[in-house]
């Protein structure tokens, strides 16, 4: 017992980032919901999921470059491509729905393999490698679907971005007012998508040698190399887990929108939200610290920051001030530490 | 030793092995073979080979000519790990821990125990339990991140992630370099261990005690080739030193100056920075060399840190020069009334920027001297050079070259030239013979010899007594963050010196 | 063959080298297209080459601050509104003054940027962000409060789009910024510790050199050159307007690594970013011209660096 | 839900149905005052800071004023998930209708049931639904297109071209304005049956960005015999102006700058059309917001026609100011709608309070 809880308080101390994030996260939500006039309602809770999953899919996709020091430019353009592929496929027959998901999930995997095998073999940085693959994918987004539109079913998108109530209702699986279900019933499909594949890839991930290799990596990529880890299969094993988040949020937005959009900016948009979110998920740009799950945690606090502007008035001219203004000081929040540190070599680090 | 008897087979052999870096060779036709159950040293100066020899060993590089042996079967290693499974286990002389990592994931870092297919980190972090307390080194917590740790730590865990992988040959490149001494008898210990069970031990040192208690069978190389191979005893230290350097070595340390006094240059009272420092006191004299003695950890590091203006929140006073105030930054303490330097604990992070040139390098603390107003003048520029490299004899091939290419010592060699360039009144020096050769480590001593006969005042942290002892005019031993203990002349010895460090009272403190 | 003719060129030069030839590469094939649809080779004529440079060095002033900032180690994102910013506070004060003010705009972007980085120690690549999207919010706040006037003055008008000896004079003026920059890095001990802060902080920091200063200084460059840049832009355009500095972000940094700058800082020379600079804009300039479809474009585009950067990586095996 | 019901809707004058088969919607009547809120997508170019400001500014208007208990303007940028969050957010909140510049043309499924099932009115204006299920608001783009090209095919034919080359700059690749503009020049050029050479670039309706691309092709192809500009169209002439391009007849946008540009050298050749597609729809939008929620019967799709002017018909402080600058859009106001807030009204609103 004492061995857990110091095994404990040793993850809390190792992790203060992501466990500020946490309670970050909490107080503004836990605010944002007395304040909004039907707060603590399903009906908030799944408009708020809608808004989330992309994003948080997006910011999960760059933790694992990030993890290994480095940067991916092309998470926002690889979650596009998968939107529009989606888009093209998601439609039809149950089967075909579930075959036109499959391989929208396994393009953008196989697009950070893509990137992983450019990277490895190609002995590029991320950053700039993904740069230009990031451009590649929204050209091949552009010829899937030069002009916005699409048909995803509509079942489908109206069964994944309500309750579990509504879920059930569109499918017909069983009598969705059944006594023994209502305890799940407002649960919103979105976070069950969401939090449901991250826990079913990261965990694993987190606890394998791959996982391992890849943080080792990140914090020396020279001691990794000499403990004989594999980091070649590391490194294309994270750009392609990357790709796949990413492609996970490009079918939720698909399904979400019924639609694809091979948008430019858009997608720049989400790239650089993803590295936000990374950062304020307590996941270090340096590379070897942090998690997935935090980038999760950071995804939420940007999005809620957000659902403030429509809860407050502000001048809609000023908006975009307090909004970067917002942005600027949860991110400085980082320098906390450094005001901490008394030995100024550990600021080099 | 013609025995055809198989367990007299070498267990590891190289045959005519040479490797080339960029044309440079770092190893040319070497043939080596080693024992079972033997404690088998690799002696030779900076850039003799011995790293790479062992790289090649243990799979890190691939030799350009020549075969490798194992048990008498040639093999390839591709990776470390193949060799680790081949039973070749190495400790490198740069660390291969991973410091955001904790220790316990260190240890077992590439094959960790599993359940259900995933790591299982409780049974992990008995494994690490276990194999710490195998090195008696209890007090290291699993959970803790290697980041956190004191390079003595470090190095003892490096041990034990080494020790975990049941090596057949277990390969110390300088593994205890840092260790303290209770670390090291920790070490002779095992090695004994290992011996009895039959391992065969490669152990790369610059100390020659170290290799005379522990080795039965010494190699020597120079210059990339293997010169002789002997058992321990045939030789007396000074022919060893001899085939090492290729002359021969009258007296390992300067002949130390009649004890006078000094005029104060730098005085410390009641320095104190968050509890690793407690009130430290200590005055060093223009033309004296003060060591810093005592067990690693015991705040010497943050003392040297402190009078370099890196640490934030000291307390107390420092009158260095007639200032006295704190610097609050290198760049303000090697501008201040009395200039100090400092060559740090770690060369490869803090002394050096490894891919630039090595004129960068020699360069980089005194852009001031080689400009005129914010301009530098080429011509100044290349003179500086010429005269760091010279004063020094630093081995270069160009001065445009990185400085990641020369040899452990003579990187030493750049980052003290880069600071004897700003000519310094006061110099702090952290462990600067760490991983350095015989050869140059006498060099080293008598520069300090030299700077202090030219005036200046020198403050140095060394892990190895005899260093303290040979070199110093006076010692302080430090204890928990204060200097308990001074020894000066004749009362610096060995047992005076790990009397104070344990804060054992002899009564041979001065 | 080829690799035997890489090995001779120093590796420093390669990334100029190869990047040189790929200009006259794309020249040849846009060429080719003008030849086989018009049967002319505008492209080759000095008139299209001068033009090509005139609106090159936007681009190259913004690159050579962002080269600064990149051999750091770190990036300024802020740069596509510090652009915009510098404009529109430049026509908005107008008259003599408006040049001065953009470069105060500048300086000051510079200061925040540098503070944050050296002082809090805030990961560039998220500080300069958070003050790109401040700058907006003010631009948008500025202009919604009333109606700033958005004129270039002439002075702006001359340096961005006048001509001299038939010359265009913004050409001049990316010289002269290129001369300085360069001495910057090669001359000075503010460049050589550019340099060292880049290849490793804590060494940097042990042997003197007031690292923060470094950065603060590099990121004053960065913003002084966007700042530049945007007076040039403004006129160009003969006005300044929200947005103008959007195209900027992405090809400066593309500019500057296929000049063979390293993006992870340390190490760079400043005519690779030159060379960089004419590589992206005649690039997009052919792909223009050969009315290629935005996604063949982008698909071009990101071929064109990841091929470059996998050519100069032939060789050079050794990873530290 | 709306009902569909049959026109004529209220006011036709203002809320003129698209054409003969737009259907038109009745919502139930509520009671006034009502919450209103404008969902805009990205913001950061001088169109959209003027549309917001034309929206406060109308928002205090006597004839809105009292009809509004709140209104709010969110700008949620270019992400589609957020402005969707938005939307549905509001809905949530109660809100009453919703005015939007959809940053997708699709995608609006789930928030539109969201909002039948609730007889919320969504109003989508400018960058429109591909939804007849909503009601909507915009110019015709195609017919801008077509507008554009007949205007500067009657130039050419008046001094005798009937073939020749033109240059085309098109806006943001993948939106759906920009593609129904460049169906309708194309479309115009093709049924005149004349020998036109066309080249295309793409200027993103960004003053910077066209100029670049004008000059560029300037600089390979010579000269063209007339310009049609989606947007942009101030950097447009400008860059004809830099590389002393003759005057030719140039379609564009409404910017001001062109407009000043096109006043002062139309004598030289510069006979062109200005069109624009005006900030001040954000108006019409939340007047039809507000009509359709009092209960009256509205067209789906409402027409909003296109302010035209053609060279000879500018005058200095009337249909474009001289003393004002480039940025702004000339055409702000639709009396027919009692819509009365012109450019420099707009631009003046607060200058008085910061001087
Ligand atoms: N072995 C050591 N050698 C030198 N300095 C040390 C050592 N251990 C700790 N310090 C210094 O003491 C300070 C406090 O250390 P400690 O590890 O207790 O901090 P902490 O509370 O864990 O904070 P952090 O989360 O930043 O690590 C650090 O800034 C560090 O520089
Ligand atoms: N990666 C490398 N690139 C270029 N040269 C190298 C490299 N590694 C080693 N060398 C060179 O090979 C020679 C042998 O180096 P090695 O590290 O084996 O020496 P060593 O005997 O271990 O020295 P030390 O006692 O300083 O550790 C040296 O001249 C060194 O400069
Ligand atoms: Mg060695
Ligand atoms: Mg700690």
């Amino acid at each position: 017992m004492s061995d857990f809880t110091r095994a404990l308080a040793a993850n809390v101390r190792q992790n203060r980032g992501f466990f500020g994030a946490l309670i970050l996260l909490s107080v503004l939500y836990i605010t944002y919901n007395f304040m909004h006039p039907r707060g603590f309602s399903t009906a908030v809770l799944v408009q708020n999921a809608n808004e989330v999953v992309a994003i948080a899919f997006v910011a999960m996709a760059q933790t694992l470059p990030v993890l290994l020091g480095g940067l991916d430019l092309s998470v926002g353009a690889v979650m596009t491509l998968a939107a529009c592929i989606a888009s093209e496929l998601v439609h039809g027959s149950p089967a075909q729905i579930m075959l036109g998901m499959v391989i929208t999930l396994m393009s953008g995997a196989a697009f950070g393999l893509m990137n992983g095998l450019i990277i490895v073999y190609g002995r590029l940085q991320p950053i700039i490698a993904t740069l230009a693959t990031g451009a590649i994918a929204m050209g091949l987004a552009l010829f899937i679907r030069p002009n916005p539109g699409g048909n995803v079913d509509s079942d489908l998108n109206w069964a994944m971005t309500n309750s579990l109530w509504d879920f059930v209702d569109t499918y017909k699986l069983f009598d969705p007012d059944a006594g023994w279900f209502q305890p799940l019933a407002w649960i919103p499909v979105p976070f069950i998508f969401l939090f449901g594949i991250a826990a079913a890839t990261w965990i694993p991930f987190r606890r394998s040698v791959t996982g391992r290799t890849v943080y080792a990596i990140g914090s020396s990529e020279g001691a990794a190399f000499m403990s004989g880890l594999p980091l070649n299969r590391a490194k294309i094993a994270a750009f392609t887990l990357g790709g796949f988040f990413a492609a996970c949020g490009g079918l939720y937005l698909a399904i979400q929108t019924s639609s694809g959009n091979a948008d430019i900016t858009q997608a720049g948009t989400y790239t650089l939200n993803s590295i936000a979110a990374v950062v304020l998920g307590g996941t270090s740009l340096m590379g070897g610290v942090g998690s997935a799950i935090g980038s999760l945690v950071g995804a939420l606090i940007l999005r809620v920051i957000s659902f403030y502007f429509r809860i407050v008035s502000i001048d809609p001219l000023l908006q975009p001030l307090v909004e970067g203004i917002v942005l600027l000081a949860a991110v400085s929040l980082g320098a906390i530490r450094t005001l901490r540190v008394k030995n100024r070599l550990d600021l080099f680090r | 030793m013609t025995s055809s008897d198989q367990f007299d087979q070498p267990i590891v052999q190289l045959s005519g092995v040479s490797k080339y870096f960029s044309g440079a060779r770092a190893l040319e036709g070497v043939d080596f073979a080693c024992r079972r159950g033997s404690t088998h040293a690799i002696l030779g100066e900076n850039g003799a080979g011995k790293s790479t020899l062992i790289k090649i060993m243990s799979g890190v590089l691939r030799p350009d000519t020549g075969r490798l042996l194992v048990n008498g079967n040639a093999v390839h290693f591709a990776s470390p790990s193949e060799a680790a499974r081949a039973g070749v286990v190495c400790i490198f002389q740069e660390l291969s821990l991973v410091p955001d990592l904790s220790v316990a994931d260190n240890i077992s870092i590439s094959d960790p125990p599993r359940r259900f297919g995933m790591i299982d980190a409780r049974a992990q972090r008995r494994r690490a339990e276990a194999l710490l307390a195998r090195i008696k080194c209890e007090d290291v917590d699993p959970n803790a991140l290697v980041r956190d740790l004191s390079l003595s730590r470090r190095q003892m865990v490096e041990i034990a992630k080494a020790l975990g992988k049941n090596p057949q040959v277990l390969i110390l490149d300088e593994a205890t370099s840092a260790l303290t001494s209770r670390d090291v008898q920790t070490v002779y210990d095992l090695l004994a261990e290992l011996k009895a069970d039959n391992v065969a031990s490669l152990f790369i040192s610059h100390r020659m005690n170290e290799v005379e208690a522990l080795c039965d069978t010494l190699s020597v190389f120079r210059n990339g080739s293997h010169v002789e191979t002997f058992a321990k005893g045939a030789k007396s230290d000074r022919d060893i030193v001899c085939l090492m350097i290729g002359r021969d070595v009258e007296a390992q340390f300067p002949p130390k100056p009649a004890a006078k006094e000094h005029a104060p240059c730098l005085s410390i009272e009641e320095l104190k920075w968050e509890n690793r420092l407690n009130g430290v006191n200590l005055s060093v004299g223009a033309g004296e060399i003060v060591g810093l003695g005592g067990l690693d950890g015991q705040g010497q590091k943050e003392l040297l840190l402190a009078l370099f203006g890196v640490l934030r929140g000291v307390q107390g006073t420092v009158n260095a020069g007639g200032s006295i105030d704190i610097p609050n930054s290198p760049a303000a303490s090697k501008s201040g009334q009395a200039r100090i330097a400092l060559v740090p604990e770690d060369r490869k992070t803090e002394g050096l920027m490894l891919p630039m040139s090595i004129a960068d390098n020699l360069l980089a603390a005194s852009y001031d001297k080689i400009s005129s107003g914010p301009f530098i003048n080429p011509a100044l520029e290349r003179q500086a050079v010429a005269d760091g490299v010279s004063k020094l004899q630093i081995k270069i091939g160009q001065s445009k070259d990185a400085v990641a290419t020369l040899s452990g010592g003579n990187q030493q060699k750049v980052v003290i030239a880069k600071w004897l360039m700003t000519d310094p009144d006061i110099i702090l020096l952290n462990d600067p013979t760490r991983g350095i050769d015989v050869g140059t480590k006498q060099e080293i001593y008598k520069l300090m010899r030299d700077l202090a006969d030219a005036g200046k005042a020198i403050l140095f942290y060394s892990t190895d007594y005899a260093e303290l002892i040979g070199c110093c005019d006076r010692v302080a031993v430090m204890y928990d963050g204060a200097i308990l203990t001074e020894l000066r002349g004749e009362a610096i010895t060995e047992e005076a010196i790990v009397a104070a460090a344990l804060n054992i009272d002899t009564g041979a403190a001065a | 063959m080829l690799q035997s003719l890489f090995s001779r060129i120093s590796p420093d030069s390669r990334p100029s080298v190869i990047a040189s030839g790929f200009i006259v590469v794309i020249l040849l094939v846009g060429t080719v297209y003008t030849l086989m649809t018009q049967g002319t080779a505008p492209l080759l004529s000095p008139n299209y080459m001068l033009q090509q440079l005139q609106t090159g060095a936007f681009l190259g002033i913004v690159a050579a601050g962002m080269m600064m900032v990149i051999l750091l180690g770190h990036i300024d994102l802020s740069i596509p509104w510090t652009l915009t910013a510098a404009a529109m506070m430049a026509t908005t004060v107008g008259g003599d003054l408006a040049i001065p003010t953009a470069i105060g705009v500048g300086v000051a972007v510079g200061l925040a940027n540098g503070i944050g980085v050296a002082y809090l120690r805030i990961p560039s690549m998220i500080f300069t962000l958070g003050i790109d999207s401040v700058l907006r919010g003010l631009m948008v706040a500025h202009t919604g409060g009333f109606a700033p006037p958005d004129q270039a003055t002439p002075l702006m008008r001359f340096l961005a789009a006048d001509k001299v000896l038939g010359i265009p004079v913004a050409i001049f003026v990316w010289a002269l910024v290129s001369v300085v920059i360069a001495f910057i890095l090669k001359r000075t001990s503010f460049g050589r510790s550019v340099y060292a802060t880049g290849n490793r902080e804590a060494a940097a920091y042990l042997s003197g050199i007031n690292t923060r200063w470094v950065i603060i200084g590099a990121f004053v460059i960065s913003g002084v050159c966007a700042a530049l840049a945007g007076v040039l832009l403004a006129g160009y355009s003969a006005k300044a307007y929200q947005g103008m500095g959007n195209a900027f972000l992405l090809p400066s940094i593309a500019a500057v690594v296929l000049g063979g700058t390293r993006i992870l800082g340390g190490q760079g020379r400043y005519t690779g970013t030159i060379i960089g600079v004419v590589l992206i804009v005649l690039l997009n300039s052919v792909l223009s011209i050969m009315q290629m479809p935005e996604a063949g474009r982008q698909v071009i585009y990101g071929s064109v660096i990841v091929g470059m950067l996998l050519v100069y990586g032939r060789g050079q095996k050794v990873v530290s | 839900a709306p009902a569909v019901v049959a026109g004529p809707g209220v006011d036709p004058g203002c809320f003129a149905p698209w054409d003969a088969e737009t259907s038109f919607f009745q919502w139930p009547a509520k009671q006034g005052p009502y919450k209103v809120a404008i969902v805009n997508g990205f913001v950061g170019n001088g169109w959209r800071i003027q549309m917001i400001k034309t929206a406060k500014a109308f928002a205090e208007d006597p004839s809105m004023k009292d009809k509004l208990a709140e209104f709010k303007v969110v700008s949620t940028g270019t992400d589609a998930a957020t402005q969707l969050g938005a939307i549905e957010d509001f809905i949530n909140q109660g809100f009453d209708a919703i005015v939007t510049i959809a940053v997708s043309p699709e995608g609006f499924d789930r928030v539109i049931k969201l909002a039948d099932r609730q007889d919320v009115v969504i109003v989508p204006f400018d960058n429109v639904l591909d939804t007849d299920a909503v009601m909507q608001i915009n110019e015709d783009q195609l017919a801008m297109g077509r507008t554009w090209a007949q205007f500067v095919l009657d130039q050419l034919a008046e001094d005798g071209k009937t073939s020749g080359k033109v240059l085309e700059v098109r806006g943001l690749a993948g939106n759906s304005v920009d593609r129904d503009r460049s169906i309708g020049i194309n479309a115009v050029l093709d049924e005149s049956g004349g020998d036109w050479e066309r080249v295309s670039v793409v200027g993103n309706w960004d003053d910077g960005t066209a100029q670049k691309v004008v000059a560029d092709a300037i600089a390979v192809h010579g000269s063209f015999d007339a310009i049609l500009a989606q947007g942009g169209t101030t950097g447009v002439v400008q860059a004809m102006l830099d590389a002393g391009h003759p005057m030719v007849p140039v379609a564009g946008e409404s910017e001001n700058g062109f407009r000043k540009l096109m006043a002062e050298h139309s004598a030289e050749g510069l006979k062109g059309i200005s069109i624009g597609q005006s900030p001040g729809l954000v108006a019409i939008a939340m007047k039809a917001a507000v009509s359709a929620l009092e209960g009256n019967v509205m067209p789906q799709l409402i027409s909003v026609p296109l302010p035209v002017a053609t060279y000879d018909e500018l005058e200095d402080g009337v249909n474009y100011w001289s003393d004002l600058p480039d940025n702004f859009f000339t055409v702000n106001e639709f009396p027919a709608c009692g819509v009365n807030i012109t450019g420099p009204s707009i631009m003046a609103q607060s200058e008085a309070d910061a001087t």
